[in-house]
């Protein structure tokens, strides 16, 4: 199966793993990429934060390409990225003028604006139904689904899943044999685009989600967003400094969970580049996974 | 040469602002057969009307014309003009100027010309209309009362004290509604069950009612004084004359592990149970999708403990009929369950319950028989968060509307719970308190200052459950939009009052229109409350739109003066729009050829078929006869006859035709 | 046609029918119907293609009733409008005989109930050439279609032969003579014609048998029968009923299906 | 006259459209004076030749309106209605007629807003299809 | 507040303008305070947005500056909590979106508030001149415009050894085409207002 695919900026550079394990997992599901070609940022929180025109005008340059690249659906695994694309299609869809407006200044027709789906919204399709009798080694942890604040929502934008409490990343965990658990921070937000003004902030945020996690049990946080990852996982420091506890906890991205299930290796998954270690409980199937120098 | 008289109203400046009325009389003026055209300031005031009576006494007026507001509003009022000055009333017909023209158009030449149009082409109609006179139909003097509710009770016996016979037909196996799911009433805190126990006794004491429960209105046909409905009642598989209520068979049931529905969920019931103690007809019905014997063919221990050999496990349901004369409709409202609040947790916290399960809760019949337990562990609460307004005025989740009395049993609730547990600490998180009845406000004022509840102004943003506790994540937004958490042992939301279950499908048996939220319509808001559009057919209670006990009961009284004042009446005069064969001379007799098409489109099955004999008797010719009690003028067959043989009185081929025709000129 | 004298023969002997409605030659090589009351008269009658006229349409005449029980000779057409006549509380059972035809055999039927049996067997599609017709015209673009039926209806000059030649137009007084109000105009001018036979085809939806009598009976060959049989077909693809197949007293518009589909009502 | 106004007749419903275009009013809902209202009890009470009538009276657009289905007050005089709308409509466009002028809609008592949409996108549409000449030369070509 | 005044009722208030630009209605608000309970920045901000929004309903200019200079428009995350459970559906993140521009165009931007200011500019300046995000060169950005020189300072070797910091950008193939757009954005009305 061929997708269209947005790769964002983080995903080469401060969250590589979570591309080097997205390609390693789509390549076993046989699902082959299409890398837009001349691809811009998408502005992320910077762009609408000061200028709602130039939220739109970013995002739809990416699009304008997209389409003329004769792309109808397109992956982009970086929730920012995913809510910025989504809101501009359906801003654009619903103002005509401000299409048109766009189109010329990108000098693209902008006709059928491709779709963006993101991450879940994939595996979704692509898991297979008897994926449990594929895995080498089932991920079985208990673990703790966070979908961040822009996954799913706003739901006149997103459309998929649910708002509040949403199931859909629980529900391919379990299909990795893992155990997701019931909790309370699913959508809470890490901080977002604060991880370098105001890093206090994501430490506290932060703090409050990992506390919830590691207090029901969680061996891991299960995430598909390179922001959160990045707060959750790089910030580690500021949220241990915040709460004035030790988290140990690691943060995996569903990519690397599913790539371990299907039995590919550590370093084909990036875990490497974790700054929390990724050593997950002897426990079960005992993997004590080395990682690059602390 | 027809005398008509044109009177247009300025209605203020309803009217009078885009409409110029005088150039409206002053062009009717010109219309021929128009003998009389005036405006005038107020044309519905007592000033009004007499200056149509003196205008029909001097220019001796062969019909009338008023172009004012709508004919739903003011014709009966003009329509009784005419009649006491001597004309027939169905020679007054009105023009809508005000909600069809002036008030909808902007000031401007096209609309004082689209009001010229409007009112010539009824001045043409009126010149078409023949004098009619009301039908004579008979009333049957008996009430149907759907819904065996505080307001369906309240009617019943108000129907019934006034000396007419009642039908109360209520779905569930006992009377009694929602009122007797509370513990206590506001504002009194007077224990529901003792106010309502004696109402439901009297009720099912009462000679004028026949009392139906666990049965449903299967359907209704007729039209008012002359209703015919047939009701289901379904099977209790006993029968009701043997069994004498001992309750011996509840007891011994071996099913007990089913949710019992009055509890809301909260208690357990037997497979055969009667609903609550004080349940009137105390008889128990067998619920046939969890009783072992309808499942797995196997138990009976029913019928082998029962003295009297009441179990009927064969018994089918039901089909009564009846006729009845008028309809009070008392089906009442619901709660929404608490799995509607996504932000609350889609209902998977056991401790977050809505307003009715506390009332269980504080109930002395209830599953924790009065004491406040939380339904997940059992344990006493010793702090409760209260929070107003969870469903209700919040258009994104479709419900736009007050419902009324959340506020009052919020402080009631904090109030019962308080007095029940001393050292319990109770919090509201309210938007704004709205109690405005008799003793209300004081009411919420005492549950404040003298039981100590903690309002909080803010609305709930979110709960989630830590490690036994519910956090409820709120704000104040008295102190700059603080943030607040609490940890919570209970939660209880005053979920938003909706209609219940079905209440569309019966609205199209009752052919009563409904609103988007499936509530009844009532006839007019303000001025006809208890009545809908659909003549013999009332609206008490919760079923029009949440409202509480006093207010319930002040309407079902309502229909029962409605209802006694129809049954006053031996006959009842029906509008006179009805459709009629026409006959001709001999030997044709009549333009109808007996086709009979006319009979299968006819909903009220108005139309038989009449022999024409001549002198000696045979049978000439068979043609279509109306019966005029029957025939509720919809004028389906008058549209349809290929040879136009029927017409439609006050809407005749004739007077259509004129209308069209002056309408295009 | 042996077997058709001889059966109407026997039906005139032993007193079943007092007279056979049937067709024999007329002048201009044009068949023409017969009333036929003695059994000497009964080698005129004839039976070939070129008998199109309904003879349905003489069982409601009061000249006709006076004769006595007629016995009617009757192609699908014909049958079908005695059905849809029945239907319509005209004639009722016992009150006339059939002489069913089928590719040269002759069956004779009294109960409606074998006649729905032998109607319910003969297929009912419409003649190739006024298929066609209904369908060139459905191709043309609306503005076409006007054009065609303006050129067509003004040569009409309201001889209402298409409404003595047509079973189910029994009415004793027929819309158009109704001037109290004036529905169609009287005079055959182009509105007068135009909303004549707009309601001519409306008055038979749903009960026309598709015979085609009106348009051969027009002495300007009008197509209006396509107007009638559009319409019938419209209701049969919509409504699913069809006129003349059974006795029924329910009418394709006098009756409804809550789930009645259309497009166009928003 | 500048722009071409076009006449529109409404053959409505008492119960439910009737009421809903009084609701219209009671809203202060504006919307085009391009429509005269004619009300009849039930639209199982309009007649087809009354379209026909308005047509060769100079209408250019019609507007035809009642109760929703199962909302009927006198439960299926609309359902009646609707099949023959479906006949007649066919039948109409069969023999050519500019069958877009004419408008058939649901509308209820609680509409009052849909009332004006619908009278506002009638009259827009018939404006845009322009006067219907054709039917009105005919009617003009036949000396009453 | 100075003297109590009443209510402006001058003409074009910033909830005007508000409602001109983005089509949102700030009238609907009916102050539940839901939208405060719920955020995550509400106990850090001077005025939680049910607090800002009343203040802009008033259309008072004292109150509408007072929110325009608060530090809450820049607190805001945008993580759409609030929208997602409004009752009366209002988009308050495109609100906050509007304060910020608005903030910043009339230089009344909080002063504790300017290191987020600095770090979109820089987050935007990267995107103006390689067309993507070149986080190196964002940060180095970041820290000459804030002075936050010793800031990461530690964890940046870490990340160079996880691989995790591209040296160079990767640039887009058109850089004329993203100033164009940078350009005409910056023209756009609502950035005069």
């Amino acid at each position: 199966m061929k997708m269209g695919y947005y790769p964002g900026c983080s995903i080469s550079g401060s969250s590589r793993e979570y591309g080097e394990s997205l390609l390693a997992v789509l390549r076993a599901l046989d699902v082959e990429l299409a890398e837009v070609e001349d691809w811009n940022c998408c502005g992320a929180s910077a762009a609408h934060n000061l200028n709602h025109t130039l939220s739109l005008a970013l995002p739809a340059r990416s699009l304008a390409l997209a389409e003329q690249q004769g792309f109808q659906e397109l992956l982009v695994p970086c929730a920012a990225c995913f809510s910025r694309l989504a809101a501009t299609r359906k801003a654009l869809m619903a103002d005509d003028a401000k299409r048109r407006q766009i189109a010329d200044l990108v000098e693209l027709p902008m006709k059928n604006i491709p779709v963006s789906i993101n991450l879940l919204q994939l595996l979704q399709r692509v898991l297979p139904e008897n994926l449990k009798e594929k895995l080498r080694a089932p991920f079985d942890y208990k673990v703790a689904c966070y979908y961040g604040c822009l996954l799913v929502r706003p739901a006149e934008v997103v459309e998929f899943d649910r708002e509040e409490d949403p199931e859909e990343m629980d529900r391919i965990m379990e299909k990795i044999g893992a155990a997701p658990l019931d909790w309370a921070f699913k959508t809470e937000c890490c901080g977002a685009g604060f991880s370098v003004p105001r890093t206090d902030v994501v430490g506290r945020l932060c703090a409050r989600i990992l506390d919830d996690a590691v207090s029901r049990g969680a061996e891991a946080v299960i995430v598909a967003c390179p922001m959160c990852h990045s707060n959750l996982d790089m910030r580690r420091q500021a949220s241990e400094s915040h709460s004035g506890k030790k988290y140990t906890i690691p943060i995996l991205y569903v990519t690397q969970a599913i790539g371990l299930a299907l039995g590919l290796d550590a370093k084909q998954l990036g875990l490497q580049r974790h700054i929390v270690p990724v050593r997950l409980s002897a426990g079960k199937s005992s993997q004590i996974l080395e990682n690059a120098p602390a | 040469m027809a005398r008509i008289g044109v009177f247009v109203c300025h209605c203020g400046e309803n009217i009078g602002a885009t409409v110029d009325c005088a150039r409206v009389a002053e062009a009717c003026r010109k219309i021929p057969g128009v003998a009389h055209s005036v405006d005038y300031k107020y044309m519905c005031s007592d000033p009004g009307q007499t200056l149509i009576r003196e205008a029909i006494a001097q220019n001796k007026l062969t019909g009338v014309v008023v172009a004012a507001c709508s004919p739903r509003m003011h014709e009966p009022t003009f329509r009784r003009v005419c009649s006491e000055s001597g004309l027939n009333p169905y020679l007054c017909e009105m023009a809508n100027l005000r909600e069809h023209c002036s008030w909808v158009h902007e000031k401007s030449d096209v609309t004082t010309d689209k009001a010229i149009d409007l009112v010539a082409m009824l001045v043409e109609k009126v010149k078409r209309n023949k004098p009619l006179h009301p039908i004579k139909v008979p009333v049957t003097k008996t009430a149907l009362v759907l819904g065996g509710g505080i307001s369906g009770i309240q009617a019943a016996l108000d129907i019934a004290n006034a000396g007419h016979k009642v039908i109360l037909v209520e779905r569930d196996p006992s009377i009694g509604g929602h009122m007797s799911q509370l513990s206590e009433t506001f504002p009194t805190l007077d224990c529901s069950q003792c106010i309502l126990t004696p109402r439901m006794v009297e009720v099912a004491q009462h000679p004028n009612i026949t009392l139906y429960t666990y049965s449903e209105l299967e359907s209704l046909d007729g039209f008012i004084g002359n209703f015919k409905t047939r009701i289901r009642k379904k099977a209790r598989s006993l029968d009701e004359k043997l069994c004498t209520g001992c309750g011996l068979c509840t007891t011994k049931c071996p099913n007990k592990k089913i949710p019992s529905e009055f509890n809301t969920g909260l208690g357990m019931r037997t497979a055969i149970y009667v609903p609550f103690p004080q349940a009137v007809p105390n008889k128990p019905v067998i619920d046939r999708e969890h009783c072992t014997y309808y499942t797995k063919g196997r138990c009976r221990v029913c019928e082998k403990v029962c003295p009297t050999q009441a179990i009927r496990f064969d018994q089918e349901d039901q089909i009564v009929e009846h006729e009845v004369g008028a309809v009070v409709v008392a089906t009442g409202f619901t709660v929404k369950e608490t799995d509607f609040f996504p932000e609350y947790g889609y209902g998977k916290y056991k401790d977050v319950i809505n307003g009715l399960q506390f009332e269980r809760i504080l109930s002395a019949s209830g599953p924790t028989l009065g004491e406040v337990k939380r339904p997940s562990d059992g344990r006493v609460p010793e702090t409760v968060v209260f929070i107003a307004c969870a469903g209700s005025r919040d258009p994104a989740k479709g419900i736009e509307y007050c419902s009324k009395i959340c506020c009052m049993y919020t402080a009631k609730h904090a109030m019962l719970y308080k007095h029940k547990v001393h050292h319990g600490q109770a919090y509201v998180f309210y938007m704004d308190i709205r109690a405005a009845g008799k003793m209300y406000d004081e009411f919420t004022r005492r549950a404040i200052e003298e039981d100590h509840v903690q309002y909080i102004r803010g609305r709930v943003s979110r709960i989630y459950e830590r490690n036994g506790k519910l956090i409820v994540q709120g704000a104040d937004t008295l102190l700059n939009a603080m943030p607040v958490e609490i940890e919570a042992d209970l939660v209880v939301l005053a979920t938003a009052g909706v209609a219940n279950e079905g209440a569309e499908a019966l609205a199209q048996k009752l052919h009563v229109s409904y609103d988007s939220h499936k509530f009844f319509v009532e006839a007019h808001p303000k001025l006809r409350p208890v009545e809908t559009n659909t003549a013999g057919v009332f609206l008490a209670g919760a079923c029009q739109s949440p409202k509480d006990i006093p207010e319930s009961v002040g309407q079902a009284s309502g229909t029962a003066a409605k209802v006694a004042a129809l049954f006053s009446m031996d006959e009842l005069t029906r509008e006179p729009v009805v459709a009629v064969v026409n006959r001709t001379a001999p030997p044709l007799y009549s333009t109808c050829v007996g086709c009979f098409l006319c009979q299968s489109a006819c909903p009220y099955q108005a139309i038989e078929r009449e022999e024409i004999k001549n002198r000696n008797g045979q049978v000439v010719k068979t043609i279509a006869k109306v019966n005029p009690g029957l025939c509720q003028g919809c004028g389906t067959c008058v549209a349809f006859c290929r040879s136009k043989s029927i017409d439609l009185q006050g809407y005749t081929h004739e007077q259509v035709y004129a209308e069209v025709m002056e309408l295009l000129s | 046609m042996e077997a058709l004298q001889k059966s109407a023969r026997e039906a005139l002997e032993n007193h079943k029918a007092k007279v056979i409605i049937g067709y024999s030659e007329g002048s201009g090589g044009r068949m023409r119907p017969i009333f036929v009351q003695s059994p000497a008269e009964a080698e005129k009658l004839t039976w070939n293609d070129r008998c199109t006229q309904n003879l349905a349409v003489y069982i409601a005449k009061p000249e006709v009733q006076k004769l006595g029980k007629p016995a009617l000779v009757a192609p699908l057409p014909v049958l079908r409008a005695v059905l849809q006549l029945a239907s319509e509380n005209q004639i009722k059972e016992g009150d006339l005989l059939v002489l069913a035809l089928s590719d040269g055999r002759v069956t004779e039927l009294s109960q409606f109930s074998e006649m729905e049996e032998f109607v319910a067997k003969t297929p009912t599609h419409l003649a190739s050439k006024d298929q066609e017709a209904i369908e060139r015209l459905e191709k043309m673009t609306p503005q076409e279609r006007w054009q065609y039926w303006q050129s067509e209806l003004t040569r009409c000059f309201k001889c209402y032969a298409c409404r003595a030649a047509c079973p189910m137009c029994y009415c004793s007084r027929c819309t158009v003579e109704c001037n109290q109000p004036q529905w169609i105009p009287v005079p055959a001018h182009p509105l007068g014609n135009w909303e004549w036979h707009l309601m001519r085809a409306m008055h038979l939806a749903g009960r026309c048998v598709s015979c085609g009598a009106c348009g051969d009976a027009c002495p300007l060959d009008i197509p209006i029968h396509l107007l009638t049989m559009k319409v019938e077909a419209d209701i049969h693809r919509e409504f699913g009923s069809q006129a003349g197949m059974k006795v029924q007293s329910e009418h394709a518009l006098s009756s409804f299906k809550v789930q009645d589909k259309e497009n166009f009502i928003i | 006259m500048s722009e071409f106004e076009p006449k529109i007749v409404a053959f409505v419903c008492n119960w439910c459209t009737y009421a809903g275009a009084d609701l219209t009013g009671t809203s202060r809902i504006k919307y085009a004076p391009n429509v005269r209202i004619v009300r009849f009890p039930c639209t199982g009470r309009i007649d087809f030749m009354l379209l026909l009538k308005a047509f060769s009276q100079g209408a250019d657009g019609i507007i035809v309106s009642g109760c929703h289905p199962n909302d009927c007050h006198y439960t299926s005089g609309n359902f009646h209605a609707r099949r023959r709308w479906m006949a007649f409509r066919n039948l109409a466009e069969f023999m050519g007629i500019e069958v877009e002028r004419i408008q058939f809609s649901w509308v209820s008592a609680a509409e009052g807003a849909k009332w004006a949409d619908l009278v506002n996108s009638t009259v827009n549409r018939v404006r845009e299809l322009g006067p219907y000449d054709a039917y009105r030369q005919m009617a003009a070509s036949s000396w009453q | 507040m100075s003297t109590a005044q009443t209510h402006s009722a001058q003409n074009l208030t910033l909830a005007d303008c508000l409602l001109q630009e983005t089509g949102v209605d700030i009238r609907r608000c009916y102050q539940c305070g839901k939208c405060s309970a719920g955020c995550p920045m509400a106990a850090e901000m001077d005025y939680p947005s049910s607090v800002w929004m009343r203040m802009l309903q008033t259309g008072r200019p004292d109150l509408e500056k007072a929110v325009l200079k608060s530090q809450s428009i820049w607190l805001c995350l945008s993580c759409e909590s609030c929208y997602v459970r409004c009752p009366m559906e209002i988009d308050i993140p495109r609100v906050a979106d509007f304060l910020r521009a608005a903030s910043k165009r009339r230089g009344l931007v909080h002063p504790r508030a300017r290191n987020i200011l600095r770090f979109h500019t820089a987050f935007l300046d990267s995107i103006r001149y390689t067309g993507r995000l070149y986080e190196m060169g964002m940060v180095v950005d970041y820290k000459v415009r804030s002075r936050k020189w010793w800031q990461d300072l530690l964890t940046a070797p870490g990340l160079f050894l996880r691989g995790k910091l591209n040296l160079l950008p990767h640039r887009v193939k058109h850089p004329k085409a993203m100033r164009k757009l940078f350009k005409w954005a910056a023209e756009d009305k609502e950035a005069r207002i």
